[in-house]
């Protein structure tokens, strides 16, 4: 009998108590002298039901959440012991090995995070086991040209939100006259309610840097930065083990493989502040300066990081690398629709049944996400809009849910894809109320450099906060738009332009709750006018 | 050479220069609050916006390099609106107290908000950094009117090389400071003032100036400060026969527009009370000379211990004391010979002065006894 | 300067010593940061932290007045590794051999024995000045294939200067320039900076003992004699005059009687001052002309009112030989006059009590008429006028009328013709660290004061920033005697002694002190020395005075404890 | 315009910062960067992960040591949310203001703590045991509402639960001060 016990220890996981379970399976397994082997695994990305164990028998897989330590025994008896006591059937997520049975996971498509929660992100031997490196491997026989090329035939877009061509901007590094020129991955998940990539490093680093080596091969790239959230300690720990690991392997340092390659990969971490995004902040932060954005043109592939050529890319698009390479470019551009090809990871919370992290492919219609994955409404509520891209998106009313994801049909409705994250809002929510959530949320993390966006967004914010406290002015909402407009076009970066989608997404579809809370003070506003007139 | 249009004219420019430079120096009036020629471009003010053609959004032109081919309009509508609102923006905080504020007449922002028609902002009036420091005898900082034009921190940084002030926290609070807060004098600060002179608003002001006089009011010279040998060209600001402030001029010869604190702040020695306004003769000479009654002896103490004493002399008249000193001098070379004589010229006068004061010594006294501090 | 102060800006390696550029000259500085910004390499060589070091790419701190060998050494590195420019000095200049002789034996290991400085950083220094490297970014000068050597430019002071081989050091900067063909090129040069306002113009027109206006020397008989014969006399005196430290000496031995000082304060700004006291005690008539009562106007038997630079019109010369137009912003106080006035009421009263009617000329309407005069006189000065001077000055040779004025000197051809180079033997300081006073004493500036303090100190902002002396002192000399931060201290040479406050820190290195000659109530000239100058500018020894440092509070307690 | 300032400002001869060497702790963090002109935001999380937070007087040595402007270090040490510059409490109690966190009403879990500790955002209680603070999202959304203390996660919590923790915590230290 070959056994395998998976314990998902991400974050997320161990927010939820898997310590703790792991510790009571461990010391179980001890006490019964089970041949057992232990897994720590990242997650599986049913937050919902974390902390998730998945025993595994001679192949045979039960995928159990959320397990408490006082689930443990049962268990435990229930594969290794008496029989059945008292596992209830609500334990169990799944028995099936294709998770069939449990839509969440069953209807999802997963490329980048194919391996979270199933190897152990500390073990590079589990990586290879499961096809590791051997993109790698396959790219270096190609000339670089070719692997661009296939990069640009695979449709990949960038993930961090924007969506440009991945490859076309890995063809501005390489054709770069500049040395040595630098390759950035962002992993600085700064949106609230996104954490995608972190899931992603904590549950299978070695596909992010085996991406960021062919993309170095690819660009010609000596030098590699991942510039990582100071406030994920796990991730950054899990990455600077495989960083070693990859040395020791021989696909990180000189001559990588043998093929002439020269690369490294050092870990940055940021300290903490979200307009860091943006690329050229970033680069001001790898460089230890305050992140504060400069203007574009020139442009990081012209001058970047020391004002050398540099590329920046996220998470999600560099861990799709691998398997563009291995699969090939027509598979993955096949996966999603004419002008985008692949799958994108979300973070799925909010008034959500089945909150997580899920990938699906490209072109799938958010109503089958919310619903047949994420089981709809939590509560019994009705659904009332869908929160996309953070505090740089925009909500999506409940009635256009048909709109499939995809970078130009989620822009049309105002929203944008963003990196990931997705808070369902249900009927309770007020409009207003989000929008001067988020509206707060950049005005607290702008930079202050230009005066749209340091000065803009507080009048906006203001402008909301009367808004909700029910003093709103007869021109508020025209004012509101007027900053709209001027803060989005005169901005610096991409923060302040982007600040105001929330409130215009708002306004769009639910500009009844906005007058709502100025007719109030117009009436009073007409009796003081009134009474003035007398 | 590289040609592009703006506004609908064809102009001409060098490869690597800025839209905003060429625009500027082809009278193209491209507003612009957080430029500065000597500067690095940071983009922040946003006035400078205009519209390239095949652009979806509008550029910021300080920071864009000309292209051949190049098609600009700078004063669109949708721009013009735009950078009206920019200066709503800007006065929501920033008090518009130009009645009585100092910098009114040379103010960036009050010229601006004059050109858009901003008496006074549409939003909320809300003041974010209502800080006030007066800890030197140089300048005043007083951060209401700061506009976070960034100038001042990149002069600091980039031209004098001392890094005294950078930003400091962030967003809406961001300010300008002194590493925790120290006075000036406890930072690197080397009072230069060329953050004074380059600030487009009233936040840093010569101490001199506050409550001293309109802009208006003042007559402007310039000459060549008289302190290194770097010869910089300094413009006073006098009201009446008054001088109430110093600055560089732009188009300064050697110095542009920046200074040090001597050439800025270091003037006003000039009408210091200590200044000899008459010529005078020693005691004991004027006793020899029968112009006292009574006598008088040089003191021998040493004069580092002692104090320079006006009350050892007596005043004279300019041809009394030409003669005293003529004949004195005469009468050395007479007995002694012409080399008996020694004279130090000065390298604080004028090129003029050191000619004749040699010639004096040469073709006059008839000795090549004459130097100055050249070594010293 | 040899190259103008705009050229520095774009130079790719920057070469500062002997001069604390930041604190001396803060607007030139200015052009150096704006290099260094651009991703020029700033090499500074002094044994101090000053300012400048905190953007050098390299700080070599020689131990003082050992720096010679450091020079020599970088030219035998850069002989030895090829960095030399062989075209330029095959070209250009002449007795390269003698010069590669004398650098032959200072190898960088001696230098670095001598020095301190580590090998490594020596070779280096030798490195990014020949071949002008840059840190980073692209040289404005660089041709397409990004071989071309970068433009190396040398700036110096006093620190140079105020040495007993002073002459000597320059030479060998023009050596190194030489070698590295960094001469005659814009951004290049060997520059002095000089310290006052006109210092260049006094120079140019005159104002030392061995030459007339244009630098032509006395003794040169057909120049002397056409100068001569322009001012209406039948020849001036021949033999070279007495320099400043020179004029003190020979007043104390009774061959000067009288002094005429313009605007000087030697008493302050002169070696050993209680000696020059004496000297000036010992005359028999002193006229200072002045705008304030200075130390030296003490000692005076006429006082002359002068006006202020702020209050007259003439011109003054910079640093990089421009010559620019000064206007009077106010009207000079009381009965204050300009200097030339003074001057030339002066000398037409002295030629009367002398009794001559001679035809020269001695009274002029306007500044104008005297630069007018200058311009015959001094060739460099040929083509310049009061007219031309509008707006941007000229850089002199300005030869003639139509002449632009030469922005930088030795562009093509050297003045002389060939440029020299000068074989060159060690000469070391004259007092050298002993028992008795183990440390050196530099001197020096600061940013807030001026010369001997008569302006600066009548200022109100410069005075309150610092309105006391005081002596760097490195924690291990201060430790040595008790001395806490911000503590009185003597400071005692073999010539007297002075009292003031002690700074400690690592601005100065071990076994050196740091003082500034500005302050009346702590002269650091009473404890310098004239007693070897330089052979050849007879400039004395600023940089190098040995002291001793003691704890006027510790004092009384230790002679106590040692009876 | 008129001087706020009126009397005559003090003459002052400013010597400059003592010159006394780092401490060891700070020279073993400082060596390790010498030379590296990036490395200012990870000396200063060092630091700040030593100390707990970033003593004015390291900072300084930092700048010294490291060759950066002061100014500059001040700068970068005030932009980043991370950096604090006084000694935080014994927990660090920080409310997730997630989006998820936010709809689940956090912000009253953070008023009601506020009021309960009599302190602000950024505060430390009197008793210096709690450091208040918020976090833009701790990434654990499926929790939400989320309340981190030091380590340790409060998942699904209410304004009365996560004060009942609170006080739980501080009986704790009381008796861990007593014995």
């Amino acid at each position: 009998m070959k056994a395998i016990i998976r314990i998902g220890m991400s974050t997320s996981d161990i927010a939820a108590g898997a310590e703790d379970t792991f510790r009571a399976i461990e010391s179980a397994v001890r006490h019964r002298q089970l041949d057992v082997t232990l897994k720590r695994t990242g997650s599986l990305g049913a937050s919902h039901r974390e902390p998730v164990v998945d025993i595994e028998i001679d192949g045979q897989s039960t995928l159990y959440g959320p397990v408490t330590p006082e689930r443990v025994t049962p268990m435990l008896d229930q594969h290794f012991g008496a029989g059945e006591r008292g596992v209830s059937d609500d334990w169990v997520i799944s028995r099936k090995n294709d998770r069939s049975d449990y839509p969440f996971l069953g209807k999802q498509y997963k490329v980048t995070t194919k391996l979270c929660g199933i190897i152990d992100p500390f073990s590079l031997e589990d990586y290879l086991a499961h096809d590791g490196y051997q993109a790698l491997k396959q790219a270096l026989k190609m000339p670089p040209e070719a692997v661009v090329q296939t990069v640009k035939d695979s449709k990949l877009r960038g993930r961090g939100g924007a969506g440009f061509p991945t490859g076309i901007k890995w063809e501005l590094l390489r054709k770069a006259p500049k040395h040595p020129k630098f390759l950035i991955c962002n992993a600085d998940e700064g949106d609230p309610g996104a954490f995608m990539d972190r899931a992603t490093i904590e549950g299978d680093p070695h596909k992010l840097l085996e991406g960021m080596i062919i993309a170095a091969y690819a660009t010609g790239a000596s030098q590699g930065y991942i510039y990582a959230r100071a406030e994920y300690p796990l991730a950054v720990n899990i990455l600077r083990n495989a960083i070693a690991q990859a040395r020791e392997y021989g696909v990180l340092g000189e001559n990588i493989l043998g093929s002439g390659l020269n690369f490294d990969v050092t870990i940055k971490e940021g300290a903490g502040a979200f307009v860091c995004g943006e690329e050229t902040a970033l680069m001001h932060s790898i460089e230890g300066k305050r992140g504060m954005p400069s203007m574009r043109p020139p442009y990081p592939a012209q001058s970047g990081l020391w004002g050398y050529p540099s590329n920046i890319n996220n998470v999600e698009t560099l861990t799709s690398i691998s398997s563009i390479i291995l699969n090939g470019a027509d598979w993955y551009a096949g996966l999603g629709t004419a002008k985008s090809g692949g799958t994108k990871a979300f973070a799925l919370a909010g008034a959500i049944q089945r909150s997580g992290l899920v990938e699906v492919p490209i072109g799938t219609p958010l109503k089958e996400l919310i619903y047949d994955i994420g089981g709809g409404c939590a509560n019994g509520r009705e659904l009332k809009a869908v929160q996309m891209g953070g505090p740089s998106g925009g909500c999506i009313p409940a009635r256009m849910l048909d709109t499939i994801i995809d970078y130009d049909e989620i822009s049309a409705t105002g929203a944008i894809m963003g990196s990931g994250g997705m808070i369902v809002l249900d009927d309770t929510v007020s409009m207003v109320n989000i929008a001067h959530y988020f509206l707060s949320f950049t005005q607290d993390e702008s930079c202050g450099k230009c005066v749209p966006c340091r000065v803009g967004t507080r009048q906006m914010l203001n402008i909301l906060q009367r808004l909700l406290d029910g003093r709103g002015r007869i021109d508020d909402i025209e004012k509101l738009r007027r900053l709209c407009y001027t803060v989005g076009k005169s901005s610096l970066c991409g923060l302040g332009q982007t600040a105001p989608n929330p409130v215009l997404t708002t306004l769009r579809y639910f500009e009844d709750e906005y007058l709502a809370a100025v007719t109030n003070d117009v009436q009073g506003q007409t009796k003081l006018v009134a009474e003035a007139s007398v | 050479m590289i040609t592009l249009t703006i506004n609908g004219k064809t102009i001409h420019a060098n490869p690597g220069e800025k839209v905003l430079d060429v625009a500027l120096r082809h009278g193209i009036d491209i507003p612009h609050l957080c430029h500065h020629k000597d500067l690095l471009p940071s983009g922040s003010c946003r006035m400078c916006l205009v519209q390239v053609e095949g652009a979806a959004k509008p550029q910021t032109s300080c920071g864009m390099t000309v292209q051949d081919g190049m098609v600009i309009e700078t004063d669109t509508e949708d721009i013009e609106a735009m950078r009206r609102d920019l200066i709503d923006l800007f006065v929501s905080d920033h008090p518009l107290t130009c009645v009585t504020c100092d910098k009114n007449g040379s103010c960036n922002l009050q010229d601006y908000a004059y050109r858009y028609n901003i008496s006074e902002t549409s939003f909320d009036f809300e003041l974010s950094r209502p800080k006030y420091y007066d800890d030197n005898p140089f300048y005043i900082r007083d951060y209401q009117y700061c506009i976070m034009c960034g100038k001042c921190v990149r002069v600091c940084d980039e031209v004098v090389g001392a890094n005294a002030i950078d930003f400091s926290q962030r967003g809406f609070e961001t300010i300008i400071s002194t590493p925790f807060d120290v006075p000036l004098a406890e930072s690197a600060c080397v009072f230069c003032g060329n953050c004074v002179q380059i600030c487009p608003t009233a936040a840093l002001l010569p101490r001199s100036k506050i409550g001293k006089g309109r802009e208006w009011e003042m007559s402007r010279k310039q000459t060549i400060c008289g302190y290194c040998g770097v010869g910089c060209t300094v413009e006073y600001a006098l009201k009446g026969d008054k001088i109430i402030y110093a600055q560089g001029t732009p188009d300064g010869t050697v110095n542009g527009e920046f200074l040090c604190v001597k050439g800025r702040f270091g003037w006003d020695f000039v009408t210091s009370p200590d200044r000899l306004t008459t010529p005078l003769v020693r005691k004991d000479l004027a006793y020899e000379l029968g112009l006292t009654d009574e006598p008088w002896e040089m003191p021998q103490t040493p004069v580092f211990k002692g104090k320079p004493k006006l009350s050892n002399y007596i005043p004279v008249s300019w041809e009394q004391a030409i003669d005293i000193t003529a004949t004195k001098l005469a009468d050395v070379v007479k007995q002694h010979g012409s080399d008996a004589v020694g004279g130090l010229t000065s390298a604080r006068c004028t090129n003029e002065e050191n000619y004749l004061f040699q010639k004096f010594m040469r073709a006059g006294v008839g000795t090549n006894s004459v130097d100055h501090c050249a070594r010293l | 300067m040899t190259n103008a102060i705009h050229e520095i800006q774009d130079a790719d390696c920057i070469l500062i010593t002997g001069s604390n550029t930041g604190e001396s000259h803060p607007v030139l500085s200015y052009e150096v940061i704006r290099a260094v910004k651009k991703g020029a390499s700033l090499i500074v060589i002094d044994p101090r932290k000053i300012g400048m070091t905190e953007h050098a790419t390299l700080h070599l701190q020689p131990k003082p007045g050992q720096d010679i060998y450091l020079f020599m050494a970088m030219a035998h590195v850069i002989i030895r590794e090829g960095w030399a420019d062989m075209a330029f000095i095959e070209e250009r200049t002449e007795e390269f051999e003698a010069f590669q002789q004398s650098v032959l034996e200072i190898t960088p290991e001696v230098a670095a024995l001598a020095t301190g400085i580590p090998v490594a950083q020596i070779e280096k220094a030798a490195r990014l000045y020949a071949l002008g490297e840059r840190q980073n970014g692209v040289s404005i000068y660089a041709n397409g294939d990004g071989q071309a050597r970068g433009h190396s430019s040398i700036l110096y002071a006093m620190g140079i200067t105020q040495r007993s081989n002073g002459t000597e050091l320059v030479h060998m900067l023009a050596n190194l320039a030489m070698l590295g063909g960094q001469i005659g090129k814009p951004s290049t040069g060997v520059n002095p900076l000089r310290g006052q306002s006109n210092v260049q113009g006094a120079c140019d027109l005159g104002g030392l003992p061995d030459v007339l206006p244009g630098y032509q020397k006395v003794f040169d008989e057909p120049k002397r004699k056409a100068v001569a014969q322009k001012w209406g006399v039948d020849d001036l005196p021949a033999e070279v005059g007495l320099t400043v430290v020179e004029m003190s000496k020979a007043m104390s031995a009774g061959r000067i009687h009288a002094m005429y000082v313009m605007g000087e304060n030697p008493l302050m700004s002169d070696p050993d001052s209680t000696h020059v006291e004496k000297a000036f005690r010992s005359l028999d008539f002193v006229v200072a002309q002045d705008i304030f009562l200075n130390e030296t106007g003490l000692l005076a038997h006429v006082i002359l009112p002068a006006a202020s630079s702020l209050e007259k019109d003439g011109t003054f010369t910079n640093t990089e030989r421009r010559v620019q137009l000064l206007n009077p912003i106010l009207t000079p106080p009381g009965e204050a006059k300009p200097d030339w006035e003074i001057i030339s009421a002066l000398a037409e009263k002295f030629e009367e009590k002398m009794g001559r009617h001679r035809n020269v000329k001695w009274t002029y309407t306007s500044t104008a008429e005297i630069m007018d005069e200058a311009a015959t006189v001094a060739p460099i000065y040929g083509g310049i006028s009061h007219r031309r001077l509008q707006g941007d000055g000229l850089q002199w040779p300005c030869p003639t009328p139509d002449h632009p004025g030469t922005q930088y000197l030795h562009a093509g051809k050297f003045s002389r013709g060939l440029g020299k180079f000068f074989p060159i033997e060690v000469n070391l300081p004259y007092e050298q660290p002993d028992e008795e006073y183990p440390l050196i004493l530099t001197t020096g500036r600061v940013l807030y004061h001026y010369h001997s303090g008569t302006m600066t100190r009548r200022s109100e902002g410069l005075d309150w920033r610092v309105p006391r002396g005081y002596v760097e002192v490195n924690p291990t000399d201060a430790e040595a005697i008790g001395l806490l931060d911000g503590g009185q201290v003597k400071i005692i040479s073999r010539r007297g002694e002075v009292r003031t406050q002690a700074r400690i820190g690592d601005r100065v290195p071990p076994g050196v002190v740091f003082l500034s000659f500005h302050w009346k109530e702590a002269p650091a000239n009473i404890l310098t020395h004239d007693i070897k100058l330089d052979p050849i500018a007879k400039i004395p020894e600023y940089k190098a005075t040995t002291v001793r440092l003691e704890n006027p509070k510790l004092k009384r307690t230790k002679k106590a404890k040692a009876r | 315009m008129e001087l706020k300032t009126k009397k005559p400002l003090k003459k002052q001869v400013y010597l400059g910062q003592p010159q006394d060497p780092p401490p060891p702790e700070l020279i073993a963090i400082l060596d390790k960067y010498r030379g590296k002109p990036d490395a200012l935001i990870t000396v200063l999380e060092e630091i700040q992960h030593h100390y707990g937070y970033l003593p004015r007087k390291q900072l300084e040595h930092t700048a010294r040591e490291l060759g950066f402007p002061m100014s500059r270090v001040f700068g970068v040490a005030t932009f980043y949310n991370l950096f604090q510059f006084s000694p935080p409490g014994r927990y660090q109690v920080r409310v997730c203001k997630g989006t998820a966190c936010h709809v689940g009403h956090s912000e009253e879990i953070l008023s009601y703590l506020k009021e309960k500790l009599n302190i602000d955002e950024d505060e430390t209680s009197a008793d210096g045991l709690f450091t208040l603070q918020t976090v833009a999202c701790v990434g654990a959304c499926s929790l939400a509402p989320i309340v981190v203390v030091n380590e340790r996660t409060y998942a699904r919590t209410t304004p009365e639960k996560m004060w009942d923790a609170l006080e739980h915590l501080r009986a704790e230290a009381v008796e861990e001060v007593a014995s």
